[in-house]
């Protein structure tokens, strides 16, 4: 079996008394797209800052291809190759949709003065760019402002940034959330296209259907824990994972509560 | 005599208190930096030499103070505040309170002329006083000590107990769950600025009380050193700001006494640069519990 | 039927190129408990930012009490009675337990002295009572819910907007806040609830609205729709 | 006359420049006043006290303020936002303070002797510099440098090193504030502690922030223009101060993003698109 390519091992991150992400353990092994889902609050974006280096760990360890990654500076965990998507698109709004894409070239963000010295517009970086925009239907607007585009649009941008930065891991944070049906069912289209680049996906989402038709394995969190894993169809049926979405019948909720 | 000079001292650090609270509550109410304030506190002194030009007892120069200063604040509040609330505007609303500073600066030396002007109060008010147990204690002193305190007093009390001191906190910790609970943002902030700016005034007034003249170039350099303090006491705490005048203003005297003299002045900054790089919030702000910014 | 207390009519709100609310209509009538519910992202929190103006409509008219409220700033529509408990509870960490119920209290005129209201509700929220000059950021996420609700108790508006009270409570304390909003209803006053928790919503509302990525999908009576059983495939998808 | 408003445009122009370089990487610094001090009194005691040439005054001038940039700016950029403003305030007074106390640079009587400063060598300071940030314009740098201030820590996660960067521009400010500063002193012959004060740091972040931020071409429009001003309303007499304020505050009222609001992108796709959206 060949070694995953990220491994999450009982890792803890507590904001003053809650915690956030309870000794949480998985793995994305080699060219699989793994699924988070669970209720708002349930600590799925604090795991996915914790992987990418946005939030120190408080306990436990993290490894990226064997590699112990925990800790790690951002941006030397950016540059062993995790990327990632924000719920709240991160875009350079100032910046065109072309510079966007060229400012995550590798060869520049690794060696940033030395950048000075080369040209802006060369022919390599430019032509290696608007490949990775055609790839995700953007040539169109490559001079245009990245601030001035559509929802569905910028979503596209910001895959297409992070995977200018030449990732192997690629995680996604809520990338449907706010497009309607049509949107949702090209973004799957876009994910499937970007999956031979990648060595792994993990995919945030509230979707259900974009979860089924991405993610090979999904796990459900509640309050910072592990509830459910397995495939799409065991998790999304698993009967604590639909009461933890729909909420608790007030009732019946004589059972003592696991989570208490 | 070491114990006149902890006098001065104290003096001096009310001074230093009374603008430092004034940058405090403005900070802590906008997270903005008024460079105007410094040329309010000028303004001040001038109060008092207006007051005494027109005969009267030098005590009414405070209400004066107090309504000409909350005036000017409000000024400087709608044309150099108000239209740049963006997260970045905070350098452009500084830099255009410091071009209404130029202003201000310009205007007092079109009716008072560049150089200090003397309060034509009766000398003898500096000459009176007591000695007791053998300490010189002009009454002019005590008098700006017994004032400062009484509008720092007053000034906490107002802050935790009235209305608007309770509006300004809300509006001080979060704009947004202040308007939903029925606060007027922009009026409060307006109000933060007439009380943040008559008290730069007021301690204006003091220096000219105390040195006996109005100087219309005093207010960078005394301004600079409050903006220390501030950051030293905790940025937007008053009770920081006021401990941290008084502190160094003693700190400042007693390098006097020991005639360190010009070092008082490296001392300050020098303790400034060191609070914010070991505790960026000052010695009693709250550390905004920020996580990593994500 | 008496003049509706809200009346919203193709409502768009939104973040810059993120237009969450895509043409809302919604109404609710003097003393009802409404809910809105649906899946994160669905744009319910916008709403209700959207209602109590503080992100401003981009098309489409609100009406508070008869009167048009687009456009008015947030706390002119404080003072006329909307109470809006945003996502995160919206109380002030660094006042006391107090002084937030006295902000509230001082919100509009009020029948009773605040003292007495302020009894009333320590009566009712006995913990808030004895950390009362603790201040508001001390108290546990459970409390703070409790406070942010007294604020409907201390001086009661003429509509309530909650967004997610459960939202990062136990369950016990889930179960506690819902008994509070059943309390507030039950004496009459109007409330639009909005909330990720299905079942406890339709429990509480007579009627419900299902928004999906910005838009009304369903709505009607709490019966009909616990009942129907595509209800979850809104969700589950 | 014109010389002399020549001389001090090219000056505030480098000084302008000098705050833009650290400003492109999202740190504001209200210390290169200081630094231009620094360099004033650092040329002038090689050129002077150790009778070395003016260009050898100029390099010490502009290697000590980078090493004092680099000690003062490390802890400095752990700080953010106006903290970072107040330290840079701080570093300034201090330097104000300490050029007043040292009896070697003749403390607040000054320090005079130094000579050699022509126009040819400002311009040619103003035009090297200006090809510099031309070259950087149109550099992948300026691309990372604009997604750090837009978000530092999305260029982070993309693998950027944005402490080091912001550490390296701080330094190339000082260095170049503190070579005009060089400059300034072989033109004034005598320099003391009041042609250094904080205020000096103040108007120089004005002229940036008039200019426009956004690009290498605001700084000196403002410095220009901020220089330039005070003569234009000489006939307004002695109302100069006051019109001179208002000024300011108006065109910042008006103008918030600067007089060159836009930012020139650092590259242009050569052939049209053909679709008509992308214009």
């Amino acid at each position: 079996m060949s070694q995953p390519v990220l491994e999450v091992d009982a890792v803890i991150k507590r904001f003053g008394g809650l915690v956030a992400v309870d000794s949480i353990t998985l793995e994305v092994r080699e060219r699989e797209a793994l699924g988070i889902v669970g209720p708002n609050g349930a600590g799925k974006t604090a795991l996915i800052n914790l992987v990418s280096g946005f939030y120190r760990v408080d306990g436990g360890a993290i490894r990226f291809r064997g590699r112990d990654i925990t800790n790690l500076k951002l941006h030397r965990i950016g540059r062993l190759g995790i990327a990632r998507t924000f719920q709240n698109i991160r875009i350079f709004r100032r910046m065109t949709v072309l510079e966007n894409v060229m400012a995550a070239n590798p060869r520049h963000t690794a060696r940033p003065l030395r950048s000075f010295l080369v040209s802006g517009a060369a022919r390599a970086d430019v032509d290696e760019a608007m490949a990775l925009l055609e790839f995700m239907g953007l040539a169109g607007r490559a001079d245009q402002l990245a601030g001035g585009l559509p929802y569905g649009d910028a979503r596209r941008l910001e895959m297409a940034r992070a995977l200018a930065a030449a990732p192997s891991l690629l995680l996604l944070d809520e990338p449907s959330a706010g497009m309607n049906e049509a949107e949702t069912a090209r973004l799957i289209a876009d994910i499937h296209k970007c999956r031979e680049r990648l060595q792994g996906i993990v995919l945030i989402e509230h979707d259900m259907t974009m979860i089924r038709q991405v993610a090979d394995r999904v796990i459900a969190m509640d309050y910072g824990k592990k509830m459910a894993e397995g495939t799409a169809e065991q998790v999304l049926n698993d009967p604590e994972v639909r009461r933890a979405y729909l909420g608790i019948m007030e009732d019946d909720r004589v059972a003592a509560d696991p989570r208490g | 005599m070491l114990a006149e000079q902890l006098i001065n001292g104290l003096v001096l650090g009310a001074m230093y208190a009374l603008i430092a609270i004034g940058y405090s509550l403005v900070f802590g109410v906008l997270d903005k930096l008024t460079f105007a304030h410094s040329e309010i506190f000028m303004v001040g002194g001038y109060v008092g030499v207006a007051t005494a030009a027109l005969g009267m007892p030098v005590w009414w120069a405070i209400p004066f103070a107090i309504v000409i200063a909350g005036i000017l604040g409000l000024i400087v509040e709608y044309v150099s505040f108000r239209k740049f609330n963006t997260p970045d505007g905070h350098i452009t609303a500084a830099l255009s309170s410091f071009a209404v500073g130029i202003v201000m600066i310009d205007l007092v030396q079109k009716v008072w002329g560049t150089d200090p002007v003397d309060l034509d109060i009766p000398r003898s008010i500096y000459t009176a006083g007591i000695t007791a147990w053998g300490i010189r204690l002009a009454w002019i002193k005590l008098a700006i000590l017994g004032t400062t305190l009484a509008i720092m007093v007053g000034l906490q009390l107002m802050i935790m107990k009235s209305r608007i001191g309770r509006n300004i906190r809300a509006v001080a910790e979060s704009g947004t769950a202040s308007a939903l609970l029925g606060i007027d943002v922009k009026r409060v902030t307006q109000q933060t600025f007439f009380i943040a700016s008559a008290l730069a005034a007021v301690a204006g007034l003091m220096l000219a009380l105390r040195g006996g003249f109005a100087d219309s170039n005093v207010g960078l350099g005394f301004a600079l050193k409050a903006l220390a303090i501030m950051a030293i006491g905790g940025m937007g705490d008053v009770r920081g700001a006021m401990l941290g005048g008084l502190a160094i203003g003693v700190l400042e005297a007693l390098a006097f006494q020991f005639d360190l003299g010009k070092f008082s002045e490296v001392l300050v900054w020098g303790l400034m640069i060191a609070v914010l790089l070991v505790r960026p919030t000052g010695l009693f702000g709250r550390a905004t519990a920020r996580e990593l910014r994500a | 039927m008496s003049q509706p207390i809200l009346e919203v009519e193709d409502l768009h709100a939104g973040y810059g190129p993120i237009k969450a609310v895509r043409g809302c209509s919604l109404a609710l009538s003097p003393g009802e408990t409404v809910a809105v519910v649906g899946a994160n992202g669905a744009g319910k929190t916008t709403l209700l930012r959207a209602l109590s103006n503080l992100l401003p409509h981009e098309q489409g008219r609100v009406r508070f009490l008869g009167e048009p409220a687009s456009g008015a700033p947030a706390h002119h529509l404080a003072r006329r009675g909307l109470l809006h408990i945003p996502e995160g509870r919206g109380t002030l960490g660094r006042l006391a337990v107090r002084e937030n119920l006295r902000i509230a209290y001082d919100v509009r005129p009020a029948s009773q002295p605040f003292e007495a209201a302020l009894q009333r509700v320590f009566a009712r929220f006995p913990r808030l009572g004895e950390r009362q000059s603790q201040t508001a950021g001390s108290l546990s996420g459970g409390e703070q819910q409790m406070l942010a609700l007294a604020r409907a108790l201390i001086n009661p508006p003429r509509l309530l907007l909650v967004d997610e009270p459960s939202l990062g409570l136990s369950p016990v304390m889930i179960g506690e806040a819902f008994r509070v909003l059943r309390e507030f209803r039950d004496s009459g006053m109007s409330i639009l609830l909005v909330e990720q928790n299905v079942m406890s919503a339709l429990k509480l509302a007579s009627r419900a609205y299902v928004l999906r990525q910005g838009q009304i999908v369903m709505q009607g009576d709490s019966g009909k729709l616990l009942a129907e059983g595509d209800m979850l495939k809104h969700y589950l998808g | 006359m014109i010389g002399e408003l020549a001389t001090m445009t090219g000056f505030n122009i480098l000084l302008a420049w000098s705050v833009y370089i650290i400003l492109l990487s999202g740190t504001l610094s209200f210390a290169n006043g200081a630094f231009m001090a620094i360099g004033a009194y650092v040329a002038g005691i090689v050129t002077v006290k150790l009778g070395l040439p003016l260009a050898a005054g100029l390099a010490a001038a502009a290697i000590a303020a980078a090493a004092i940039g680099l000690l003062a700016g490390y802890p400095a950029l752990r700080t953010r936002g106006i903290y970072l403003m107040l330290v840079t305030v701080g570093l300034a007074a201090v330097v104000e303070t300490g050029i007043q106390n040292i009896p070697y640079i003749g403390g607040v009587k000054g320090m005079g002797g130094m000579q050699g400063t022509t126009l040819y060598h400002i311009y040619g300071a103003v035009l090297v510099v200006g090809l510099a940030l031309w070259k950087l314009t149109h550099s992948p740098l300026q691309r990372l440098l604009d997604a750090v201030r837009e978000d530092e820590r999305v260029a982070g996660a993309l693998g950027v090193n944005v402490v080091y960067l912001q550490l390296a521009l701080f330094c190339f400010g000082a260095a170049l504030a503190a070579f005009a500063g060089g400059l300034y002193s072989h033109h004034m012959f005598f320099i003391a502690p009041d042609h250094f004060m904080v205020i000096v740091s103040v108007f120089v972040v004005l002229y940036v922030i008039m200019g426009g931020v956004n690009n290498m071409w605001g700084p000196p429009l403002g410095a220009i223009i901020l220089t330039l001003l005070p003569e234009l309303f000489r006939p307004v007499g002695q109302w100069r101060q006051t019109v001179y304020g208002v000024a300011i505050a108006a065109l910042l009222l008006f103008r918030r993003e600067g007089l060159m609001p836009f930012r020139i992108p650092s590259v242009r796709l050569r052939r049209n698109q053909e679709s008509g959206s992308a214009r």
